[in-house]
């Protein structure tokens, strides 16, 4: 057990009148000029934002322990399926803070950011070669940005063919909500197809609905199953002979990363999400990075801006510069370059692995998956029984007779020093699991996984209440979440009861 | 065959590891756990990306690249909506660590403490800030929360028109119009006064750095609109919080409060609003709740809103969002306080002042927009940007953005200190003496 | 309570052979030479060292899970008196590890270096200014190694005046133990004096003790009971006339820092702790800086080399250089230096508070021992009923009734919390409990330290057991010294029993 | 009367806390807290140290410190007992954290694990390393552990004299003698063959990078003395361990083992000893025990050696070490590994004697030493040794240390890729030849 972590109060419940930490310079300009003098005194701030007033130690030892009241890749294994929490090197965290990338004003001319723009086009090459895509945006700040962005341009390749009629998008019914939620953003109608036998896109549905009103699918493979879509050219077939597209989800590469590559399986235009394949920390929920690539037909609509690298006979090496794209382009999507401290990051993870390192990743993570599911196969069995991909959907009803819940293991195993896997997704399973190792993992993490999987199923078996009393030994107790969403409570108020001091 | 331990840096298998796995599996080799993939979908042989770096070889590769980045090592006068300011030690410090940098969304509360207290007193923050009283837990960056707000109130108001104030960002503008482009959102002008107006959007202080009446411009909007003011937050400290100005969402790009450069991010969009807006407002809200010992907890909330629930019909596609950099926010402005962050909006405004008088005695340079109150940013008329920049840039200084032929931004934050304003006034007389001559 | 870490397995039980972490870059030149090739076999390594063999993922989590085993100050208030626990600025940290400092090389040409050389001239200065020395070296690492150059100082001064008879050190009784162990280490017979009823150094005694043997007289004031000597001059006129020197134990300069002076007291010869006064953190237990400061007379021997600083009307502004020292010097006590890291925070944190911010800082100290020891005061009276200074040593006797020890209220303050006061030292102070808060402990978290004292006395009394059994909340339970001692175990083995594969 | 606030800036109090603080002591103000001190040893005002920096200021003032060492930004081929070597992230990262850095001297075992264990496993490293079972904590440097060795050995012997071989560091040397000194140490050489000799010094490799016969020296030792061997760490993944070579007493210095250059520190002494030697060794030493409940615990051990128990007749008078180093050295060790290790001696080994053929190609350079076995640095005979320093320098490159005249040191590490070394023997080539002509 480690040192005694008492709650810690609200930085504002540490807060007292008069206390301050950080000092600023003292203004040093003659006759210096001030708001008040100048501007009509409604313009001006009437009361003080009722900031913290704390000290510099105190602000420290807060968000200090605040920390350690966090599970962290850092601190044991996260096997939170869909997320791919893999260890990020520090080595990359390092990088991204060098002073020529985090000191970089956005709006400095090309001629003096040559390193951050040749690191763009790198990248943009990796990902191209890695998805067989020939182009791609990196602006996208996550893996649903990069979902919106896709649709758009999928909206603006059948608008520019005079094709409006397309305004339909499918999606499996065992998609990441990401996906009908991107859809619908960009306007579509969202269609769901169901999931067959053997944990696949249900292709006579897909047939269904192939016909003038498809825009595109959404797929990812391996999909939310953790299960490949081996009939994904013929889906890709019947989606183009419809005139529709194929888009992919790529939150799953990790898989197949260096191994497959969705380009080749047919698909018009992905997304790939940096914090997950590329290993780029997922800071607490962010951020990330959701790069867009696309087939050559569809480039014209990549938003902008791009770079672009001449080469320039005169001068050693190439020379890069930012781009508009062209007058088919969806848009901005954002207003400046993208999340480029993590794209600095998922470089430096795509330099130090290598093409073969990567195919190792992939293979390791499929490896790891398959290994935990064989262990967990007597008490969770998987929801299909094929081999699975990086990671394993389990069918959690093994607890029911006791009375139990999906829920109730996942707490247990919070006790047991594990963070839990992703509870009641994709939502075709029930009671469903999702374990995802990564590859990042330990053969002997793994095993001890299974194992306290065993134990909670056992102590099921023995004593339900006390799986259900789980956890008991995390900074809290379980948490009543219906109730804290019954009665909001949003931010805290300088005194109890004041629910509007700003009225 | 490919041998069976492990050259890739980040794996920890020994090779004896990957043997017994397999042979538990009662397979020959990593390869068949691929036989699911039609053969010729799989590729032979590893993708060409060069060879693997080790990490010294890798630190050296990449620490060229950000050593070509010239322009970090010139003294800062650019703005543009992204600011140069001081980044306290601390914020890094306590960012950095592990348990908040390599955690996740708290989907299990219980674990996460850490994460959703932040959050809660982000939220908190923003809240005090904007002077509204429910605030979420981040967005992408500002101008994908301002094409969120946009994307609410058109959903809340059932209305396509979004009226934009004059002085708005134009690629926040740009941001709201592709976002809107597919709901069919048509974009006007304030003074259009059109019937279908959704939304007005203000920009506080404006993109040309002008401090804007936001009460008289909010007071324009036709009826049944929503008033959605874009601010730099870092000026609320000094100027009045648009939500007691008739805002009823304000969004910021949080970038000046404790963010990097980074050459345009990972930044944050920082949101709050109405009460009766609650149930519409996009992404993760973190609550107050208890857990069944009844001790104060925290917990997500309200996430029938999202897309995990509600599928096609969230209120937004977002799920990975910003929140690590919700945490730079949160202990930055821990670290100002409310006279803090006073100080720094007085200092940026002082020396912007001073700035600009000192650069407006240049002849041939002036203010483009004479007259206009301005904070910590303005615009300059100056016979040609473009080689103005260049020749600014060779002399040790970064301005602008450009924003068109004759017109460039400069912006004073608390970091430029008055010797390099005068350095800054002295080059850029120098650098026009000279392009005159 | 935070997440569950269970008990952290050695780094060498999470090794498995053949894993490994850091990959080293392929040798690169042609022909590459071998050890085998040209060494006898004999000078080869016979079997490698048995370092762990783990992959990165777990290194890291290793040491994170490690650290959370870590009570710090940044996790909780230290109250550990004479260790002057206060807050350590992260912008100090930052700065010590800038590339200009942290890579470089110490046999730089001072012409590449002035920056450094600069700095540490500077900071010189500054420590003659708070102190009233004229000279400073900055090579000791700590503040025991300052007592021996001191000593070491001590013994050249005489020895050059021919005074080959002083080879007598006198200290209190209540000295730190450093004091006697560096006069011994300095070739130097011991003689310890007693102290009065008011807590300070007995006059008489040390008069007792003023003769043609006496080298010298070590005093920290405040002394190690928290009291100002308010008879230092009088201490110092009988040592200097019985041609002694008086040296200046600085560990406690943060009571008198920016207020008093050693020199104008009357010592000749100095160390301070920066780790302590300064602000460099404790690093669990060192890295600190002892510098050695002397009067003008003992200038000649201070070890060297030394910064000197040039004005070169030529060039703009001054140069640095290192300088040896002349021969009177003692010689070399170290190899090279300095723990420049640390003088660099050091310096930084003197730059952050000027003049009127460090005599804040002792004032704030004071104020918080004074303030803690007048709420103590009902459990734990201090030893002298007088003003304390920067800490407050208290009688623990309290507990005896109840068959408890000091030690006893140290766990229970851990199971609280805090981390405990210095335990029985000084030595002259039954069951002595030592609280230095320190100037950067908010007033509620002093309060909050009495308050559980309190507390823990009240259980005392209700359950002594309760309190013998404590600590109950930390990672381990009270741990057996004795026999830990009566065994040793000094490091791990591959394999149970075998304690001597190195035979 | 002072301001009651506090305007340093680390000092959490607000103007109500001091004044409510000295209401409970009846006091009037801060300064009568110092009514004690004799009114004239007060000072009245503050001591004059220039004006008290905010961060930005401070960051901006020592970053131009920092950025004054112009040798930090040259290619590092120097040596000396220090050495340029790759520094790991994960070291930097991890040791950072506040738990590791703002802890002290583990008192506390119960909340001290952390420091203990990550001791306990340096103590098994530096054990293995040596080949000698028991190990300490770590004293202040490599030159300071040299010099406790010896005491220790005159401590064990009874005997005054220490034998040198030939090429120990001059500068440990000298800290030896300093410490010696006090205690009537004689100084030999090693062939003096006194039979006062309490110790026997041997280095490895020494001070001229030259791999020496240890066991050859070792056994030339007069009966009874110890010998002690001083080693450079980061040979010992390829070179015999001393402890199998006869060493009784081994020591070394921790930095090329994970730590920055620092110019000069903090860096951090190893040492290991025979059994016998145990309860003589200096500092702290971590062992193996139980808590209460019979669950394994690490604490703090064989303390009755030292000063603040025994006082005057402690072992050694060192209490602050440098356990922090320590840390650094234990991840740094983890992560090379027995593999890691011996790869990076064979590295370096192979470059530096690529580099040393290089070298002696230029006319007017040979190797001091013919004909010696070197590992990663060599002693180099040029025309003029600081000259050529400077100009080397002036060519981007750091040579050095000078060590006469006409000799100067180069190491070659495994950060010093191909590339470097072409360019240091192209460099000082060039160099030569303009200076020749
Ligand atoms: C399958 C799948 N698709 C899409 C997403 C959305 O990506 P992001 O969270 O980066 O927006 C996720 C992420 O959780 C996912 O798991
Ligand atoms: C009063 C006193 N003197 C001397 C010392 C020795 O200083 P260091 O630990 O830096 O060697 C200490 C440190 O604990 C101390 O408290």
């Amino acid at each position: 057990m480690p040192v005694p972590d008492a709650p810690e109060p609200l930085i504002f419940e540490r807060s007292r009148p008069g206390r301050r930490a950080l000092r600023l310079p003292e203004i040093d300009v003659p006759e210096p000029s001030r708001p008040e003098d100048d501007l009509p005194s409604g313009w001006l701030r009437a009361r003080p934002p009722a900031l913290p007033e704390v000290g510099e130690p105190e602000v420290v030892r807060h968000f200090t322990r605040l920390s350690r009241r966090n599970f962290a890749v850092d601190t044991g294994m996260y096997p939170l399926g869909s997320c791919t929490m893999k260890y990020n090197p520090k080595i990359n965290d390092t990088l991204a803070g060098l002073d020529g990338f985090a000191g970089l004003h956005p709006s400095a001319p090309d001629a003096l950011a040559q390193g951050a723009l040749a690191l763009l086009w790198e990248l943009e090459q990796d990902l191209c070669r890695l998805t067989g895509m020939d182009a791609f945006s990196l602006q996208p700040a996550a893996g649903a940005h990069g979902e919106l962005v896709g649709m758009l341009i999928a909206s603006a390749y059948h608008r520019a063919r005079g094709d409006s009629a397309r305004r339909r998008v499918v999606v499996p019914d065992a998609a990441h909500g990401t996906n009908p939620a991107s859809a619908a953003m960009a306007g579509f109608e969202v269609v769901e197809v169901g999931t067959d036998a053997r944990g696949g896109i249900d292709l006579e549905q897909v047939r269904a609905h192939a016909d003038g009103r498809l825009a595109a699918l959404m797929l990812t493979n391996p999909n939310t199953l953790g299960l490949f879509e081996g009939e994904v050219r013929e889906v890709a077939q019947v989606v183009h002979q419809a005139g529709g597209l194929l888009y992919y989800d790529g939150a799953n590469l990790n898989a197949i990363v260096g191994r497959a590559r969705p380009a080749d399986m047919g698909f018009d235009v992905c997304h790939l999400n940096l914090h997950k394949t590329f290993s780029t920390p997922h800071g607490m929920g962010g951020p990330g990075a959701g790069p867009v690539g696309v087939t050559r037909r569809l480039s014209p609509y990549l938003p902008g801006p791009l770079v672009r690298r001449r080469d320039v006979p005169a001068v050693a090496g190439p020379r890069y510069a930012w781009d508009d794209p062209g007058p088919e382009s969806i848009g901005r999507v954002r207003a400046l370059h993208g999340n480029f401290g993590v794209l600095v990051r998922a470089y430096a993870y795509i330099r130090a692995n290598g093409g073969s390192g990567l195919r190792e990743v992939s293979g390791h993570a499929v490896l790891a998956a398959n290994y935990l599911a064989a262990l967990l196969r007597p008490w969770l069995p998987a929801s299909h029984d094929r081999i699975c991909m990086h990671e394993v959907v389990t069918d959690g009803r093994a607890l029911a007779p006791h009375g139990l819940r999906a829920l109730d293991l996942c707490k247990a195993l919070l006790d047991r020093g594990f963070h839990a896997p992703t509870m009641y997704f994709p939502l075709i399973v029930p009671e469903a699991l999702m374990f995802e190792p990564t590859e990042t993992e330990p053969r002997e993490a793994i095993e001890a996984l299974a194992a306290a999987v065993g134990e909670i199923v056992a102590l099921a078996e023995r004593d339900p209440e006390a799986v259900r009393q789980a956890p008991t030994q995390t900074p809290v107790g379980r948490v009543d979440e219906a109730s804290a969403a019954r009665r909001p409570v949003l931010r805290w108020y300088p005194s109890e009861g004041d629910r509007a001091p700003e009225g | 065959m490919e041998e069976l331990g492990p050259r890739a840096p980040y794996l920890p298998h020994a090779p004896g590891d990957v043997a017994a796995m397999l042979a538990r599996l009662g397979l020959p080799d990593v390869e068949a756990l691929f036989s699911e993939l039609p053969e010729d979908l799989r590729l032979s042989a590893p993708v060409d990306l060069g060879p693997a770096l080790d990490e010294a070889s890798l630190a050296r590769r990449v620490g060229q690249l950000a050593g070509a980045n010239t322009a970090a090592g010139l003294i800062c006068f650019a703005g543009g909506g992204v600011y140069d300011r001081y980044l306290p030690a601390v914020v890094q410090a306590l960012a950095q660590r592990g348990e908040f940098l390599t955690a996740y969304t708290p989907y299990q509360p219980e674990v996460s403490q850490g994460t959703l207290q932040v959050t809660f007193e982000f939220q908190t923050m923003v809240s005090e800030l904007f002077g509204l009283p429910v605030a979420t837990a981040g967005l992408y960056d500002g101008s994908t929360a301002l094409a969120e707000a946009v994307l609410m109130s058109r959903a809340a108001t059932g209305r396509r028109g979004v009226a934009f104030a004059s002085g708005v960002h134009p690629q926040w503008r740009a941001v709201v119009e592709t976002y809107g482009q597919a709901q069919g959102l048509v974009a006007l002008d304030l003074d259009g006064h059109a019937d279908d107006v959704a939304a007005v959007v203000v920009q506080q202080p404006d993109y040309f750095g002008r401090i804007v009446d936001v009460e008289a411009l909010l007071a324009r909007r036709p009826a049944g609109a929503l008033g959605v003011v874009a601010v730099d937050p870092s000026t609320l400290g000094v100027l009045e919080a648009p939500g007691r100005q008739g805002a009823d969402v304000v969004v910021a790009e949080g970038q000046p409060l404790g963010l990097p450069l980074a050459y345009g991010g990972p930044y944050l969009g920082l949101m709050a609003a109405r009460d009766d807006l609650l149930r519409r407002l996009p992404g993760r809200i973190c609550g107050q709740g208890r857990d069944a010992a009844g001790q104060r907890a925290f917990v997500l909330t309200l996430q029938a809103r999202e897309q995990h629930i509600r599928r096609a019909r969230a209120t937004s596609n977002v799920c990975t969002n910003q929140a690590w950099c919700a945490l730079a926010v949160t202990i930055y402005l821990s670290l100002l306080g409310p006279r803090g962050l006073a100080e720094l909006g007085r200092l940026g405004y002082a020396r912007a002042h001073y700035a600009a008088g000192l650069l407006t005695r240049i002849p041939g340079v002036r203010l483009a927009i004479a007259g206009a109150p301005f904070f910590h940013e303005f615009a300059l008329r100056v016979p040609e940007a473009e080689s103005l920049q260049a020749a600014m840039a060779a002399a040790g200084f970064l301005v602008g953005p450009v924003i068109d032929r004759h017109t460039l931004l400069i912006a004073v934050t608390e970091r430029r200190d008055r010797g390099e304003i005068d350095g800054l006034a002295a080059a850029m007389g120098k650098v026009l003496r000279d392009a005159g001559a």
